[in-house]
Formats: structure tokens, C-alpha cells, sequence
């Protein structure tokens, strides 16, 4: 079910030139019709109707799932990175190194994410390249903190005290048994983030933090908010559907994934 | 270790925490601009801006700057709100007033409301119950809050034409005096029974908005540790004295459930706070969250910092009683790192 | 692969080695960290100051209950873990272990530096914790562990062909068709075969995980191997083919086992000699038939006792008292006495053991308000009232009180709400010989007379 | 049954009327099956079941991790978790007693000094009939009985000791909090007379004791009038406590009544459970390898105490274990179970003295003993079959030394081979003709003496 969703919105992000004429020059923009403003769905050229500002709401959608594929595919990567190398180091060193990394860890946490985004992107001004920043910049610690814990707990495992025995090195035993045997809940929660990530993203831009016109859910969102009180429900109603329709779909399968890769659920 | 040295040593750490918060903060002002942006326009000649810079101390090394505005923060001073034009100060605690009556109305729903639906889906493991559940908490999950008040604001705003905006209906707000800034305390203090009732329904829609993510997250916690401990040796034990599935449930898997739920609860709280943003500006409430949505969108760095500062602390504090609370009822965690 | 296994063996060091393993007063002290600053406030003493002889294709068991320091001296010995204080030496000869004792026997103020460097070079050349890296890569050829969760001990990712193949390839020893060739060997040496090659451990049941344990153990064809709790997790009948398996890989390799368990019966089933475990210290050792014929310690005799046998005949009637006490504060005098139904007023009583006692009456300690301790067998304890002080006083004196711990006291005096409680003061019993290689460190048969030596304390 | 079906196991013991009641068994358990379903189909976990407990009497059921003897004891208190778990057939019926009317529980002839006798029929009052079997005994099947019966014998007249005593007590409260609700699930009434109360107000307070208060209810027990008297009964309550676990030689019960179960060690954690089970005076201990987490000393001494309490009580004891080896120190008769099915039932000398079932022979021959030396110990090879629909054959025959082609097909009968009571299922102790097997397909009875 989640799959299948995740399959249809991600098609739909990859075949965006293919279905729409892209916008010139920048095709990430939405396309302005400035003959036709607030047109309801149906309306011949637009299907889904417009914006207050002439925009397609079709292209917006479409154009969007891009945008949010580009945003979770970089946010997600660059933090699983970041933060396992950090937890890697905080779990595996030990001693003062972890004291130093989890404090600071410790830090950035106390901060609620989507606050903490919000400041970053506010002070580096409002475009999505920025969002992405930010949203990295508050991101990484969850997964350094994971990784981390589970280092830790992976290293108590008797397969690693019988590769010492064994006279294998630090390293590869790191990279052999401990790495690989910790990295299933990472690999749910890297999931469920890629639904997060767009969420907070989303919000962000509803907020106006991201550049104006963007062909994106959240800009969408906040563009048709200003017409709900005249009757013009759609834009805000199809654009943050998406966002729900996505967030929903990784939801769905980072549950799945949890149920079958949690060891505790085994014979349940 | 003891719970008194779990508490005193967590204590020792809060200030270390707080001045790194800070460091952060600070950082964020300095980081992409001048701070003193705001203050600056294109006609001034260089002295001026000079002077401008001089009076802000922008041109210190920024160690001494961080020390000068930590100490301000310290004793109260957070600078000067430009997008209220007026000392944060002295906007900052009716601001507040207002978000915590939001938010606290959506935590204690979301705090009664999921653990019920939780305990209900658990001890009905995979029947209606519990699917329903399961899809209530995930869709809570998945849930944009803007485009869910936007939702509620359709059917009852625009179709059913019922929900009010804003925060009081301006008539009310000028029948009684605001002595707390939380209307249904003044309501309540005034004896007004018109005042309390129109403060509770503009609270109704966007406490059930920021809510619903809260609820939804609890729901899934409870269920699951319930689901857990009922799968526990001691819940056999006590079927195994004859004692009914209600108290079974009730005296000894819930109980315990409760226990890991009980961070989620301080962690939500989070969610709360963020969640007023959105929810102020969709609602026109106005708040802390709607205050930071204006700041951020007019670059007003003050407020930025002073509402982050304020949060984190905040968030701080709420954890630290949380987990306080959690080594406390859980006898069987093993304390420290 | 024997021959492999002559050549790695054929170390300068090898040559006359009578005792792979010689273990020489070795303690190992996990500190307790507590209060606000974490400091270390005390030390959970789970071996302490253990020494013994692992001759060479000889099977050593070491048996005790849970939380006696047998797997941590396990761990200690097989280098996992590093000891707090002394040493574990590889591959001695006769002489150079008698040479050791020697050595070691003088204390250290008193070694002469000839001596000292003697000593080092012993350290150097034998000691684990010591070696340099060729002779540590060579002990870690020749010393192997199966641990007893024969699934945790099994990376869940790889694949068996992987497991028992790591050690080959990490030593150097195969690879390619030949490595393949050699896991099929060795999983064929385990009653396993090439079908299993390509499996995952969680596709075994507990008794073949274990076996593919094993094969990884003997892959490098080593001297010894530390056997930890190998069958404990295992039913009877999968339990009698995995002693069976271990028994004919050593009568094939001329291994040397080092089998910790807790289960009597195949403990004397599997070993050569027994050393009996008490709270981190060693009760009794000696060759298994005769632990199990003529035990001499009354620890032994107690497990002896409760241990359930198939073989019929009367239950025993003594049954120990009490658990096993907190190792972090081990008993004074023999760690047994607070358990031992032969106890002496010699054995070591002291304060901690007049307030269990008292504890376990209804009201006996009923507002205790304070402790001044000037020492384990010396203390002034406050109440709170002067009733609850003579209550104390009247629990220790009662029936109840076990003769040995009354007659032990040298002084029980009440003033006000004070109570002073003193008793002699009593030295660790040592291992003293009680027949031809049996040990046991018991003030009943060995004549200790501690209550001179123990006034210098 | 006894008297309608004369081949069933139960009538060796049953007798033939209400003249013989006295040696009708405790408990009879007949053909219990047990399934749990999987992904890869229904796992035959227990599979026709037959056994009797008598009165006073200690069994034990003997098997290997996956053996069903677990799920067996579970099922008779319907403690299995459902689903997956399905109790697919079969009946446990139970006859429970009640004091001596003679001596008022207190111990006299008529009643062997345990206190208790059977309680008659409520149908024919003891005449013997349909409903009790002609046992003229009152009789319940646990496996059918409404959730509310059940509920009045669990705890009461069946208690049940689990493995891991760290588990089976809840974390969160205190040992006190634990062992009351027994006593105020079972024995409200006895409590609140006990406190000298009237019934007036004593019908209000039975419900708050036991737990079953509304809200309202429960704040008027905290009201003045009500709180003092609901002081008496938990001051009554507590003395009971103490009794408890005073009966289990715990020291100084007062104060352990008051802690939380990770404060104590393992020993004693297991003896507030057996405090806590016996504390009803159950007909019936169901003990699942109630030592197993324990080391040897303490075992030794948690043995004692179930033999101890046993043999004042006249419980009977349903031993679960793995240990075959302690088994024959404590066990009056034994059951071996392999594979879900039973393999030998008999008196407990005679199963260890001459073991009939080739399982059971193998296991006691792969168990080391004292003095047997070092060597190679007689294992069973080979691994436990799967029990995911089993087709009718003996189970044990994949692992069998006399295993023949019969074995393969047939499922051999638990019947009596060495009379009066011990059972085995195999073929050996079978005429081909019996089982509709040819005489060539037997297993060779001659290499098997």
C-alpha cells in the first residue's frame, strides 16, 4: 500500500518533464497564467485550477513531488551520513570523545526541531537550497544519537568478543560485525524520515521560507490559504494532500519495516 | 545509582546545556547577515552605520558580544522587538499567555485521549479496534498541521460556517479585565460565563489541530508497550490468581505501559511548541508561534533569538522533569549512561 | 592440517611448554561508580587473587554458581578482558613456572634487580598482557572461546562459509578453492557438512550453532580453548552430542580444554582436574574423581549435596543458608562462613554479619539511625531509642543467633542508644594442600590459626 | 467416563462408584490438544494428552525445550495466548475439595490430616452420575467452563509458580500489593468477617477490597466511616501477607511484604511466588521449572519447600521440567513428554529404574553421572521433528535405534506395559496384529531388552 504510493508520487517526481511542458527558464518555478486567476478545477488548460497568482495547480503538484524527492533524497543522505560517522565515533571510541560528541548531541536536541529549522532558515534567508540546509543542520544529531546507542549495544554481542578472539582487528571488526548489525533501525528511521523531512520542508515553506512561485506543496498550500474564506478551496486541499499523501506513504512502510526487522517481534 | 543522584547530576548538566543553547542561538544571529540589518537603510553614510555599530557592539570580538548579550538575557534583556516595535520584554509574556493556553489545552486532550485510545487498541491487538487505532495514529503522524486546520477550517468555516477566528470576540474581549493574558482563567476570575464559554470556542478548533499529531504519537506508544507488557510472565501471574481481565489490565499491563509513555509525553510537548506556529497563523491567533512566523518572515533577529532561547529552556526543563519522572517510576532502569 | 599446526606451534617458547596456560594471582575489580560525580566508591571484586596450572592436553572445569567470577576468569584468560592485577602466562615449562613461583613469591620491595629483570623477561615471553606482537598473534592462534549462547556468539549476517572462514583467511591460513575445502573439513569434523555452507546461523537449530562455534574454534588448529557454559543453553540429549564432539576433537587434536559450568555432573564428566569457585576465589581443586569422591570443602560438599543426580539414593538433608553475598563487600575471614553449615567462631565474623542477622528478625534493626565503623570487626551503631539499642542487643543474644557468630562476638555492649559490637578480628584463609593434589582453603582441616597473625592488621 | 468407557487411562484410577470417590484423580486430563498456527502452518504443540494427577500426589512432566509440556500446564488454567494459540480438543476435568467436614480443615482420619476431602457432586450429591462421571465428585472441565468459573479456581483451587520468578512478578508493585489481590480476589468474605465487621457495611467494602469499586465507590472508601473499617481489613489482610511468606521461611516477612520485587534475590523472589500461590490452599500446584533461573544451592532448598508445603497441605504438584535428573528426587509418578505427545507415563522409580520408551532410555543414558568418568556419553542424534501437521507415525522414530518401517505409519498407543500404571507408547511392547501392522514391519523386540 505504501509502496505502491511511494512508487506512484516518485514516478510522478522523475516523469515531471515528461508529463508537463516545463516552465522556462527555471522549470522548478510554476508557470503563470496571468489571464486565468482563482479558475476552479475544471477548467479547460488547468485541470486542477489555478492560484491567485495564475499558477497551474496541476504543474504545482507534479513539479512538487520533485522538489520534495530532491529535498528527502539530500536531507536524508547527507544526515544518515554525517550522522553515523559521529555516532560511529561516539560508540565505538568511547571515553571522552563520546562525552564531548553526546553532549553536544545533547545541545542540539533540546532545541524542537522544526524551531530550530525555522531559525536557521530565517537567518539564511528564504529559498529551498536554505531549507535544505537547515533541515540537515538539525537532522544529523537524531541519527548520530541512534547509531550511537546502538553501537553500543551491538558491541556487548558475543560475535564480537569472538571475532577478538579470533585476532581480527578494531577496525574490521567494526566494519564486519558492529556497522552492519547496527544499522537495521537506522535504516527505519532514514525511512520514515523521508516522509518527515517533506513534512517539516512543507512547513517551512507554508511559513515563507522558501522562494516564491516554487513549484512546491507547502508554497501551494500557503498560496490557496488566503482564498479559502472566498470559497477557493482547492489549491490548499490537493497541495496538502500530497504532502499527506507522502508523508503517509514512508509512514506506512517504515512501520512495515520496523514489524518485520524488530527482532523483539519475532514469533509474535 | 540513586534517583537523588540521577536528579542532582542531570541538574549540574542543565546549566552546561543551557549556556551551549545559548552559544547556538547566538551563533544563529551572527551567521548570514549583520544582526543590526533591521536597523540599517540604504541612505545612511558609513558613519552612520558605524555608529550604529558602535552603539550595538557589533564591532567587539564576538566572545565579548556573546558575554554582553548573554548577560543581557540574563537579566531580562532580550532586545528590542521589531516586528511589535517594542522591547521583547514586554511583548514576550501576553504572547506566551496565549500560545500556553493553546498549548496546554491540546496537550492534556492529546495526553487523555491517547493513552485511552491506546490502551483500548492494545488490549485488542490486532481487532477493529486496533486497526482503527493504527490508522488514526498513523495518519496523526503523516498529518501536515497547517493543512489539517486548513481542513477544519473548510468544513466549518467555509461550509458549515460555525468556527470562529481569532482569539475572542472583541465584544468579550472588552466586557472583562486580562489580569493572567490566559482568557479562560480571566474568564473564570471575571465570573463570566459568556466570556469563558466564547474563550473556550475559539480554543476548541486550534487546541483540536495542534492536538491531533500529540494524540497521535501517544496513541502508538501506549499501544505498543502495551502490547508488550501484556506479553509479559507477570500478566500471565496474575490471570493465573483469577483476577479479571479488567484489572489485569487496568492494575498491572497498564501500569507499566505507562512508564515508557511517559517520555513520549515530554518529548510531544515539542511538538506542541512548534505546532503553534503553524497554528496561529492559520487560526490568526495571536501567539508566540504567530510572533516567530512574523519575525522570521521580516528578518526581526531579536525576536528569533528570544523565542528560541525562551523554547529550548522550556524544552529543557520539561525533559528533565520527564526523565526524572521516568527513572522514578521505572524501578527496574538501570540508571547513567 | 595437523602438521599446520605443528609448524605454528613450533615457537622458540613452545618447546618444552608443560602448561599452556598458568594463571598467577589474578584479580579482576569492576569499580561501582556512584553519587553525582560518578567517583568510584567501591569495587565488585569478581576474581580475587586466583592462581592455577592448565597442564598441557589436559581438560581443567571450573565450577561454581552464578556471580562466583568463573566466565570473567574465563574472559581474563582468553585475553578479552585485561586483569586488574596479575598474570596469565602462556606455554610455561616445569621449570619455568617453578622458577615463577619463585620469583613471585618474594614481594616485590624485597626483589633484587637481577631478579626483577628475570621476572620481566618471563612476563615478556609469557605473560598475555605482555607479549609482544608476534607472540600475542600466536597466542591468539592457539587460544580459542566458545561461548554458551551458541547464537549471539554468530554474527546473524554472515554466512557460515564467512564464519568459520575468518579466522583462516585473517591469519593468513587459506583462501580461494583451498579455504573453501578446508570449512567443508572442519564443518565435516563437527558432524556438519558442504550443505550447510551457505547458510545463516538463525537457520540452525541451538545444537548445530554450537557446533559451528566449535569449528571456528578449531579452525586454526589451536592448543587450547576455553570452553564457557558450551552446553548450557542446550536440552540433555543435544547436550550429550556436543560433549561428545568436544571429547573426540581432543582425543583427535590433543586440545586443552578449560570447560567452565555451573553443572556438576558434566563438569566431572569433561575434566581432569575440578576447581571449585566462591565468590571470585577458589574453594577447592583437585582431580575431578577425587573432588567427587572425598570433598573436602564444605562449599563442595554442599553443591555436591543439592546436585540432582539420575542415579537415585537418598537427598541430601543440609542445605546452605542464605544467597551468595554481594562480591562487592565479600565476607572477612572465609567468604563461606555467612553460609557454611560447619562455621567456626574463627571463620571471620564481623559487624556486617551481627546486622544481617539482626535484619532478619522481625524488628531487629528497627531504627538504626547511624554507623561508625572503625573496622569490618568493629563498630559503634546508634537507634534512635534506647528500646530499639536493647532490641538489637536481645537479637544477637537470642536462640536464633548461630552459636558460632555469638561466641565470635568479643563484645556486645548497650549505653544508651548506642551499641558497640566487636569480634576478633580474623585473616583470608589461604588454599593449604589436603591430600595429594587436592587444595582447599578451609580453617577446618588445614589447622590456620589466624587469630595470632591477625592482631598485625 | 470410568465406567462408560473402560479402556480409557483414567479408569485405572477412577474405580468403578462413588464407594471408591476417594480415589478418583485430582485432576484428568484427556487428549488435550493444543494448536498454535504459523505462516507455515498449524504446529501440533500438544497432541492427545492424557494424564491423571491424584490427590496429594506430585507428577512430573519431563520434556525438551519444545516438547509442549509448557503449553500442556498453561492450558489447563486456559493461560495460552489466544491466537495463535487454540485449544483444539480434548478435557481437563478437575475435581476440587473443600475442608473436612469433620475436623473443619483442621486434619483428622477421615481426611489423612490434610484438611480437605472431595466435594460431592452438586448434581447426584456424590451418588455418582452423568455429570460427574459416576466419580460422585463435583466435576468442572477447565477447558469449558465460562471465564468467571475459571477465574474462581485460578489462583484459588489451581495456583501456578512460572520459571522466571524476575518476571512473573510485576515491577511495579510492591510484594504486599502482589500477594494481596489473591487474598482479596478469593477470600474477600473470610477478610472482612475476619475484621469483625457486619455484612452491611461489609458488602461495600468486599468490593472495594477486591478491587471491583466504581469510582464513586472507591472515594467513599476513602470517607471517614468507611476508611477506618477498610483499615481493619487491610490490617486483617496483612497478617494473612505475613502468614504467606513466614510459611516459606522468608525472614523477616514484615519487611520484605514492603519491598518491590527488584530489591530481593532470585531465591527469594521464588518463594514470595510459591507464597503467593499457596496462599489460597490450591488442590493444585501447576510449578513450570520453577528453578530453572535458580543456581544449584538455591534450588535445592526451593525443592525442599514445595516438598515441604506439599506434604502438609496434600497439594497436588504438576512439576513441569527439562531436568530429568531432579525429577526423580521429587516426583511420585512421571510423564515424558517428546514432541507434543506423551511418550512414557509411570510411577517415578520404575520410569528411572526401567525406562521402557526408547526416548526415555536415551535421555537418562545421555545425562552424565557422577563416576561414570570421562568418555563418550550415549547422545540421541539427530533434532526434534517438526510439529507442523504431523502425519500419524511414532515421533520419535526418525531418531530411534529400533526404529522399523511400522514406526514410520503407525501411531503407536500409550498403553500399560508393566502393570498396574506404567505406560509407554511405542511398538516394541506391540502385537502387529493389535496395530493392523504386519509382523516383519515391527521393530525388533529383541534388541531392546
Amino acid at each position: 500500500m505504501g509502496l505502491i504510493i511511494i512508487v506512484a508520487l516518485v514516478g510522478m517526481a522523475l516523469l515531471a518533464p515528461v508529463l508537463t511542458v516545463p516552465n522556462t527558464p527555471d522549470p522548478a518555478q510554476m508557470p503563470r497564467d496571468w489571464g486565468a486567476l482563482n479558475e476552479p478545477p475544471g477548467t479547460p488548460g488547468h485541470p486542477l485550477g489555478t492560484t491567485t497568482s495564475g499558477g497551474d495547480v496541476l504543474y504545482g503538484l507534479i513539479w512538487g513531488a520533485r522538489t520534495s524527492l530532491k529535498l528527502s533524497v539530500i536531507v536524508v543522505s547527507i544526515t544518515v551520513i554525517i550522522g553515523t560517522i559521529i555516532g560511529s565515533l561516539a560508540g565505538f571510541l568511547g571515553g571522552r570523545i563520546d562525552t564531548v560528541l553526546m553532549r553536544i548531541v545533547d545541545v542540539f536536541l533540546s532545541i524542537p526541531e522544526l524551531i530550530f529549522a525555522l531559525a536557521i532558515a530565517a537567518v539564511l534567508g528564504p529559498s529551498l537550497r536554505n531549507i535544505i540546509l537547515a533541515i540537515a543542520a538539525v537532522f544529523w544529531v537524531k541519527y548520530a544519537r541512534l547509531i550511537r546507542g546502538q553501537i553500543i549495544h551491538v558491541k556487548q554481542n558475543e560475535y564480537v568478543d569472538a571475532a577478538r578472539v579470533i585476532g581480527d582487528s578494531r577496525l574490521r571488526i567494526y566494519l564486519k560485525d558492529i556497522l552492519p548489525n547496527s544499522m537495521t533501525p537506522l535504516v527505519v528511521q532514514a525511512t520514515l524520515d523521508m516522509g518527515h523531512v517533506v513534512l517539516i520542508g512543507a512547513t517551512l515553506s507554508f511559513i515563507g521560507l522558501a522562494e516564491a512561485g516554487l513549484a512546491e506543496w507547502g508554497v501551494l498550500v500557503s498560496e490557496g490559504q488566503t482564498g479559502i474564506s472566498a470559497g477557493r478551496w482547492w489549491v490548499s486541499l490537493f497541495a496538502g494532500g500530497m504532502i499527506f499523501l507522502w508523508s503517509l506513504a514512508f509512514n506506512l512502510v517504515g512501520d512495515a519495516m520496523r514489524d518485520v526487522l524488530d527482532p523483539r517481534m519475532e514469533g509474535r | 545509582m540513586q534517583v537523588r543522584d540521577y536528579v542532582a547530576r542531570r541538574l549540574m548538566i542543565l546549566p552546561l546545556l543551557i549556556v551551549g543553547t545559548s552559544i547556538i542561538v547566538f551563533a544563529l544571529s551572527r551567521v548570514g547577515g549583520s544582526p543590526i540589518a533591521i536597523y540599517l537603510s540604504h541612505e545612511m553614510t558609513a558613519d552612520e552605520v558605524a555608529e550604529i555599530e558602535e552603539r550595538y557592539g557589533v564591532n567587539e570580538p564576538l566572545p565579548v558580544q556573546y558575554l554582553a548579550w548573554a548577560a543581557g538575557a540574563l537579566r531580562g534583556d532580550l532586545g528590542w522587538s521589531g516586528v511589535s516595535s517594542a522591547p521583547v520584554r514586554q511583548i514576550f509574556p501576553k504572547k506566551l499567555a496565549a500560545s500556553a493556553e493553546l498549548a496546554v489545552a491540546a496537550g492534556l486532550v492529546a495526553v487523555a485521549l491517547g493513552i485511552s485510545l491506546g490502551t483500548f487498541a492494545g488490549a485488542r491487538r490486532d481487532r477493529w479496534p486496533d486497526h482503527f487505532a493504527r490508522i488514526f495514529s498513523i495518519s496523526g503522524a503523516s498529518m501536515p498541521v497547517f493543512w489539517f486546520g486548513i481542513l477544519l477550517l473548510i468544513l466549518f468555516w467555509v461550509i458549515l460556517g460555525i468556527a470562529p477566528i481569532g482569539r475572542s470576540d472583541p465584544g468579550v474581549f472588552a466586557r472583562i479585565a486580562h489580569p493572567t493574558g490566559v482568557y479562560t482563567i480571566d474568564a473564570i476570575l471575571a465570573g463570566d460565563a459568556g466570556a469563558l464559554w466564547d474563550a473556550i470556542w475559539h480554543l476548541i478548533l486550534p487546541a483540536i489541530t495542534l492536538g491531533y499529531g500529540t494524540t497521535a504519537i501517544i496513541t502508538r506508544m501506549m499501544r505498543s508497550s502495551l502490547v508488550e507488557e501484556l506479553g509479559e510472565d507477570y500478566v500471565d501471574a496474575a490471570r493465573a490468581k483469577g483476577l479479571p481481565e479488567r484489572i489485569v489490565l487496568r492494575r498491572h499491563a497498564r501500569r507499566n505501559a505507562l512508564i515508557p509513555t511517559v517520555t513520549v509525553v515530554g518529548l510531544s510537548f515539542g511538538f506542541l511548541l512548534q505546532g503553534t506556529v503553524v497554528v496561529e497563523i492559520i487560526f490568526r491567533y495571536p501567539g508566540l508561534g504567530r510572533w516567530l512566523a512574523d519575525a522570521v518572515l521580516r528578518g526581526d533577529r531579536a525576536t528569533i533569538m528570544a523565542y528560541v532561547l525562551f523554547t529550548s529552556v522550556l524544552f529543557l526543563l520539561i525533559n528533565l522533569i520527564v526523565d526524572v519522572l521516568y527513572a522514578y517510576l521505572d524501578r527496574r532502569v538501570v540508571l547513567g549512561e | 592440517m595437523t602438521a599446520l599446526g605443528v609448524t605454528s606451534t613450533a615457537g622458540p617458547s613452545s618447546q618444552v611448554a608443560d602448561y599452556v596456560i598458568s594463571v598467577r594471582g589474578v584479580r579482576k575489580h569492576f569499580p561501582i561508580k556512584e553519587g553525582v560525580l560518578q567517583r568510584v566508591t567501591g569495587h565488585v571484586r569478581a576474581v580475587d587473587d586466583v592462581s592455577f596450572d592448565v597442564p598441557r592436553g589436559k581438560t581443567v572445569g571450573l565450577v561454581g554458581e552464578s556471580g562466583c567470577g568463573k566466565s570473567t576468569l574465563g574472559r581474563v584468560i582468553s585475553g578479552l578482558t585485561d586483569a586488574t592485577e596479575g598474570g596469565v602466562y602462556f606455554r610455561l615449562s616445569h621449570a619455568a613456572k617453578d622458577r615463577l613461583d619463585e620469583l613471585l613469591a618474594i614481594p616485590e620491595a624485597e626483589r633484587s634487580a637481577a631478579e626483577g629483570r628475570e621476572l620481566a623477561e618471563i612476563d615478556r615471553a609469557h605473560r598475555i598482557d605482555a607479549l609482544g606482537k608476534d607472540r600475542w598473534r600466536e597466542y591468539r592462534r592457539n587460544c580459542q572461546v566458545v561461548f554458551q549462547d551458541a547464537f549471539a556468539s554468530l554474527n546473524p549476517r554472515h554466512l557460515v562459509k564467512d564464519i568459520i572462514g575468518r579466522p583462516l583467511r585473517i591469519h593468513h591460513e587459506a583462501s580461494g578453492t583451498q579455504l573453501t575445502e578446508r570449512i567443508v573439513d572442519l564443518l565435516e569434523s563437527v558432524g556438519l557438512g558442504s550443505q550447510h555452507l551457505y547458510r545463516f546461523p538463525h537457520q540452525f537449530s541451538g545444537g548445530q550453532r554450537q557446533r559451528i562455534s566449535i569449528a571456528r574454534a578449531v579452525a586454526l588448529d589451536p592448543e587450547f580453548i576455553v570452553l564457557d557454559e558450551p552446553t548450557s543453553a542446550l536440552d540433555v540429549s543435544v547436550q550429550a552430542q556436543i560433549l561428545n564432539l568436544l571429547h573426540d576433537l581432543q582425543e583427535q587434536r590433543g586440545l586443552t580444554y578449560l570447560f567452565i559450568s555451573h553443572d556438576l555432573n558434566v563438569v566431572e564428566h569433561m575434566s581432569d582436574r575440578i576447581i571449585v569457585m566462591y565468590l571470585g576465589q577458589i574453594a577447592e581443586t583437585g582431580p575431578s574423581e577425587q573432588i567427587f569422591a572425598a570433598a573436602r570443602h564444605p562449599y563442595t560438599e554442599a553443591l555436591l549435596e543439592a546436585n540432582p543426580a539420575v542415579e537415585g539414593g537418598a537427598r541430601a538433608v543440609t542445605r546452605l543458608k542464605g544467597s551468595v553475598p554481594d562480591p562487592a563487600r565479600p565476607p572477612q575471614g572465609c567468604r563461606f562462613h555467612t553460609r557454611c553449615p560447619v562455621v567456626t567462631s574463627q571463620c571471620g565474623w564481623e559487624v556486617d554479619d551481627a546486622v544481617t542477622e539482626a535484619e532478619l528478625r522481625d524488628s531487629g534493626l528497627d531504627g538504626l539511625s547511624g554507623v561508625s565503623r572503625q573496622s569490618a570487626f568493629s563498630a559503634d551503631l546508634t537507634f534512635e531509642t534506647e528500646a530499639q539499642a536493647a532490641a538489637f542487643v536481645a537479637q544477637l543474644q537470642a536462640q536464633e543467633t548461630p552459636e558460632p557468630l555469638a561466641a565470635a562476638l568479643t563484645e556486645l555492649r548497650q549505653t544508651g542508644t548506642d551499641v558497640s559490637v566487636r569480634f576478633q578480628p580474623v585473616v583470608p584463609v589461604r588454599l593449604e594442600r589436603v591430600g595429594p593434589d587436592q587444595l582447599s582453603a578451609c580453617l577446618l582441616h588445614t589447622g590456620q590459626q589466624p587469630a595470632a597473625e591477625a592482631v598485625a592488621r | 467416563m470410568s465406567a462408560t468407557d473402560p479402556t480409557s487411562p483414567a479408569s485405572m484410577h477412577s474405580g468403578t462408584g462413588p464407594a471408591l470417590a476417594e480415589r478418583v484423580p485430582l485432576v484428568s486430563v484427556e487428549g488435550l490438544r493444543v494448536h498454535f498456527t504459523s505462516k507455515r502452518g498449524v504446529v501440533h504443540a500438544v497432541d492427545g494428552v492424557t494424564l491423571d494427577i491424584g490427590d496429594g500426589e506430585t507428577v512430573a512432566l519431563v520434556g525438551e525445550t519444545g516438547s509442549g509440556k509448557s503449553v500442556t500446564a498453561k492450558s489447563l488454567l486456559r493461560l495460552i495466548p489466544r491466537p495463535p494459540g487454540v485449544i483444539a480438543g480434548g478435557k481437563a476435568l478437575f475435581r476440587s475439595k473443600m475442608p473436612c467436614p469433620g475436623c473443619r480443615g483442621a486434619g483428622c482420619v477421615d481426611c489423612g490430616q490434610t484438611g480437605r476431602v472431595g466435594e460431592p457432586c452438586t448434581a447426584c450429591a456424590g451418588a455418582g452420575c452423568g455429570v460427574c462421571g459416576q466419580s460422585g465428585r463435583s466435576t468442572v472441565d477447565l477447558l469449558t467452563i465460562p471465564e468467571d468459573e475459571l477465574r474462581d479456581i485460578r489462583g484459588n483451587r489451581i495456583a501456578m509458580i512460572f520459571q522466571d520468578p524476575g518476571k512473573a512478578l510485576n515491577p511495579a508493585l510492591t510484594i504486599r500489593a502482589q500477594i494481596a489481590e489473591v487474598f482479596a480476589e478469593h477470600r474477600s468474605d473470610e477478610l472482612v468477617s475476619e475484621a469483625g465487621l457486619d455484612d452491611e457495611s461489609g458488602r461495600l467494602l468486599r468490593r472495594a477490597v477486591r478491587n471491583r469499586g466504581r469510582f464513586f465507590e472507591r472515594r467513599l472508601g476513602s470517607l471517614p466511616p468507611l476508611r477506618s473499617q477498610r483499615r481493619r481489613v487491610d490490617a486483617v489482610l496483612d497478617g494473612r501477607i505475613v502468614e504467606a511468606l513466614a510459611d516459606t521461611r522468608i525472614p523477616n516477612p514484615v519487611k520484605i511484604m514492603r519491598s518491590y520485587p527488584h530489591e530481593l534475590s532470585g531465591g527469594m523472589k521464588q518463594r514470595v511466588m510459591i507464597a503467593q500461590a499457596l496462599a489460597c490452599d490450591p488442590d493444585l500446584l501447576i510449578a513450570d521449572e520453577p528453578t530453572t533461573a535458580l543456581d544449584v544451592t538455591i534450588q535445592a532448598r526451593i525443592l525442599d519447600l514445595i516438598g515441604e508445603l506439599q506434604a502438609r497441605r496434600g497439594t497436588s504438584v504438576l512439576y513441569i521440567s527439562h531436568d530429568l535428573s531432579l525429577v526423580r528426587g521429587i516426583a511420585d509418578r512421571a510423564a515424558v513428554m517428546y514432541a507434543g505427545m506423551l511418550a512414557e507415563v509411570g510411577p517415578a522409580e520404575q520410569i528411572f529404574a526401567d525406562p521402557l520408551h526408547p526416548y526415555t532410555r536415551g535421555l537418562l543414558a545421555a545425562i552424565p553421572t557422577p563416576g561414570m568418568g570421562r568418555g563418550r556419553l550415549a547422545a540421541i542424534e539427530g533434532t526434534v521433528p517438526e510439529l507442523i501437521d504431523p502425519p500419524p507415525a511414532c515421533r520419535f522414530h526418525t531418531r530411534c535405534p529400533h526404529a522399523a518401517t511400522a514406526c514410520a505409519r503407525t501411531d503407536p498407543p500409550l498403553a500399560i506395559r508393566q502393570p498396574p500404571d506404567h505406560r509407554a507408547a511405542c511398538l516394541l511392547y506391540d502385537d502387529a496384529a493389535e496395530v493392523g501392522e504386519r509382523p516383519e514391519d515391527m521393530p525388533d523386540r529383541s534388541a531392546a531388552s
